[in-house]
């Protein structure tokens, strides 16, 4: 049986050329880029390569980037960095609901620290109103991060909008774009945010490797201590083969952007129409501001990781929330926030395409879900049957 | 993550449905997940259980534990029935998942709650084996 | 011409066979390992068994490790970790004078945040006294982080020793063994630590992965905020291809600790034997306490860099201090610790040897260097023809 992989909002698969790019540096090129000889020097350029595919990705200057670990990593510098360096000034932070657990559990150590958080609201679409931003800012807010596209239930926010607030008011305006960075076009002076954090491996690049945007100026404080490497930001050995990588992936991600953007949506929108068609089933998130390869549903009584489960024996491999958070038996914070029921967040699956995806494939899924929903239906103790229910 | 034996049980699980006219029915929800199971069952005259169904709006391990627990059940005096924990569900499936463990308090209770229906009994301490679950693997 | 790499001690080439044992986790099995579909659950067996390979190779349990994105991320994690937890019972650190500059730029952060940081000085080999450390305890000690090999000077610290006295004192005990792990054999029971760095790119793996061995009830808090990766230790989607070589690479090294570490050490010693017969010069470390693939030597009136220029012109790359340190101008932390002269710890250089280096290697860099001091002394301002020099 021929897998299907709808997971790529949890990872995607490295491209080819971004492993051939790599390979050198996992063989011969092994030097360290700090090392003044020849063994060092050449690795330092591939390093400073990389750092301008970066910069030129997302319209920055290459001084601008900072390599991380990857995702989290980068919130956390750009969060916990920011609060160091500038958290005397004033201990507002300014977030949302709806946000990763990288960002959201940093901000919950802030406030362990004694630092003041807003958690704003969203509608039910996943949308945060930049009214609520405006009146949530005080005179003690020093930092604002609000993620770009919601790794869930894939509604993308009116960044533009929401950084300029921050801007009229003087304070430093975060996003975590890992899920539309190699997406959607990213456009850092556009948007007008002074710090960006993206992954590597949710755009056909390596895991363990991400970036921080930083603007020139910005004050911000290291994280990790050590070295001088990373403009003595981001202190260790590079993980050169993973800068390579990212730089490379990062570059065929934006040139593709266009074509390979219109197809994915495509199958999107077949995809939603397709299961829409289901009994008691929803979509979840803004049905246009929305990320090109997310697709969201919820399908009443049932639960998700039996369908996860019954879908994998199927071939078909999807998530029910953030692969990330799955160490946790609560339901979604994202649809949560959104207003749904406990139970209706509980029956949530998500189903994220990538570039490899055939119409064939999700014609293949529109057939399976509703097989295994109506299953599950068939066992579950809350579907129709209820009148059955003689307990008190 | 889920061992062959579980999987078994959750792709064909057994006993799936209501029992018709039941002697007892138990449905609990479990305040860890919030997911929710019912057993019906048929008691006959020895107060052996004839025949036992389940309902399950649950994850994997909470359709695998349904499913074994009804065959575990099925045949046996009310009495040993009852004596059913969360732990032999758990160990008749060759163990859970450390976090799945408490996914097994959803069988016992369920069918311990059937059986005390059937007999009429108040329910009162249904959360009693709540958390010995820890550290078994 | 053929290049002679000597510059094991700042990074090492990866191994063909960890390249190997990685390339699968960089093409096809692309999972995420938190993902509960098969393409998760591949990978996450692949991570569960680099984790019992390095806890084999240190004789710990696999849930004692924690996988991080290198040496200094290890470090940090350990003290940051240790003094966010427990900071609070006690406000005082002791380290040394000569660690990595991961281990004392964190403790200089600590000092920042006002805790006391006392720095153990060494005598003229680079050795601890463990008297010192002893009398260094006080009853707001909370933590010792001591090197077990050192970086420029090779000398290894009686790290069991001063291990007992952390412990007869209730104190944690961290050590950085990233010069260490794959050069010499680690027992972390015997030691009878609490902690232990270690970092792949020094032994054959790749760059960007690392660990920390935290035994089991060791209280430490997480640096690094976000999902449940890692016992929630260390958050953010795994380096699984990273991983996956960390863990190929200690389990090689570990096996051939003997063999290659013989065949390795008597280069060193012909090296330092060679070398020695230069004019004006010294062995920095200690004689026998010391790293097997270390060779550190002063030559007087001339200087690090420019020696450095000139080996890597005759294909010898070699360095002078720790690479990670080269974005600074003072000399050597370290060789200053060991009561050197400024001027002669500016003239020092560090040949750091690897398991495929041969004889005829050293013959040839027994014959270049002198040649080079030679020449460059001829130039030097401070050599001998100080009648020359007309300035003031
Ligand atoms: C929105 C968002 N932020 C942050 C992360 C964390 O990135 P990483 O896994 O590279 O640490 C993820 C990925 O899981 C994500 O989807
Ligand atoms: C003793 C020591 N500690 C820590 C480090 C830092 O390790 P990494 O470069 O993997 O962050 C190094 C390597 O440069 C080292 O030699
Ligand atoms: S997670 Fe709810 S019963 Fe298993
Ligand atoms: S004169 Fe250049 S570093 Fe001293």
């Amino acid at each position: 049986m021929n897998k299907i992989y709808l997971d790529h909002g949890a990872t995607t698969p490295m491209r080819e050329e971004v492993f051939e790019t790599m390979k050198p540096y996992l063989q011969d090129n092994f030097g360290n880029p700090s090392s003044i000889h020849s063994f060092g020097r050449e690795v330092r350029k591939a390093v400073d390569e990389a750092r301008e595919q970066v910069a030129n990705a997302i319209n920055a200057q290459p001084e601008e980037i900072i390599f991380t670990s990857g995702g989290t990593e980068s919130d956390n510098l750009a969060i916990q960095g920011v609060i160091e360096k500038i958290g005397d000034k004033g201990n507002h932070i300014i977030t949302t609901q709806i946000e990763h657990h990288a960002v959201l559990d940093t901000c919950e150590a802030m406030e362990e620290k004694g630092y003041k958080v807003t958690y704003l609201p969203v509608d039910k679409y996943g949308l945060v109103n930049p009214k609520d931003l405006q009146e949530a800012i005080n005179e003690d807010t020093v930092l604002i991060t609000i993620m770009h596209g919601n790794n869930e239930v894939g509604t993308i926010q009116p960044i533009k909008e929401l950084a300029e607030i921050a801007k009229d008011n003087d304070v430093y305006f975060h996003t975590d774009a890992v899920q539309t960075v190699g997406n959607i076009p990213i456009d850092v002076q556009d948007l007008g945010i002074d710090m960006l954090t993206l992954s590597a491996h949710k755009f056909y690049g390596p895991k363990g490797i991400g970036a921080l945007y930083i603007k020139k100026g910005t004050k911000l404080q290291r994280v990790v201590h050590g070295g001088a490497q990373e403009r003595k930001i981001r202190p260790g050995t590079e993980n050169v083969p993973g800068i390579v990588g990212l730089g490379k992936a990062i570059e065929l991600a934006t040139e593709e952007l266009d074509t390979k953007g219109k197809h994915i949506q495509k199958l999107r929108d077949k995809l939603i129409e397709g299961l829409s068609k289901v009994e008691d089933s929803r979509l979840n998130g803004h049905p246009e501001r929305r990320l090109p390869n997310n697709v969201n549903m919820s399908f009443e009584y049932i639960e998700g990781e039996s369908l996860l489960l019954n879908l994998d024996m199927k071939g078909i491999a999807a998530s029910s929330g953030s692969a990330c958070t799955s160490g946790s038996l609560d339901p979604s914070h994202v649809l949560m926030a959104m207003g749904l029921s406990h139970q209706t967040a509980h029956g949530s699956l998500r189903l994220t395409l990538g570039r490899d995806n055939t119409e064939e494939e999700i014609d293949y899924v529109i057939e399976a879900v509703p097989e295994i929903v109506n299953r599950l239906r068939d066992m579950s103790s809350i579907w129709k049957g209820k009148e059955a229910n003689y307990s008190n | 993550m889920y061992n062959e034996k579980v999987m078994d049980h959750f792709q064909n699980p057994r006993n799936v449905g209501e029992v018709e006219s039941p002697d007892g029915v138990g449905e609990v929800g479990n305040v860890t997940c919030g997911d929710i199971m019912r057993i019906s069952i048929k008691v006959n005259n020895n107060e052996e259980i004839e025949d036992i169904k389940f309902k399950t709006f649950g994850c994997g391990a909470a359709i695998a534990t349904s499913s074994i627990v009804t065959e575990m059940a099925k045949g046996k005096h009310i009495n040993e029935a009852r004596d059913i924990k969360n732990k032999d569900v758990a160990d008749e499936l060759d163990g859970l998942p450390k976090n799945k463990l408490h996914c097994s308090n959803l069988a016992a209770d369920a069918l311990t709650k059937a059986i005390k229906n059937y007999l009429g009994e108040e329910d009162d301490e249904e959360q009693e084996h709540e958390d010995e679950s820890n550290e078994t693997q």
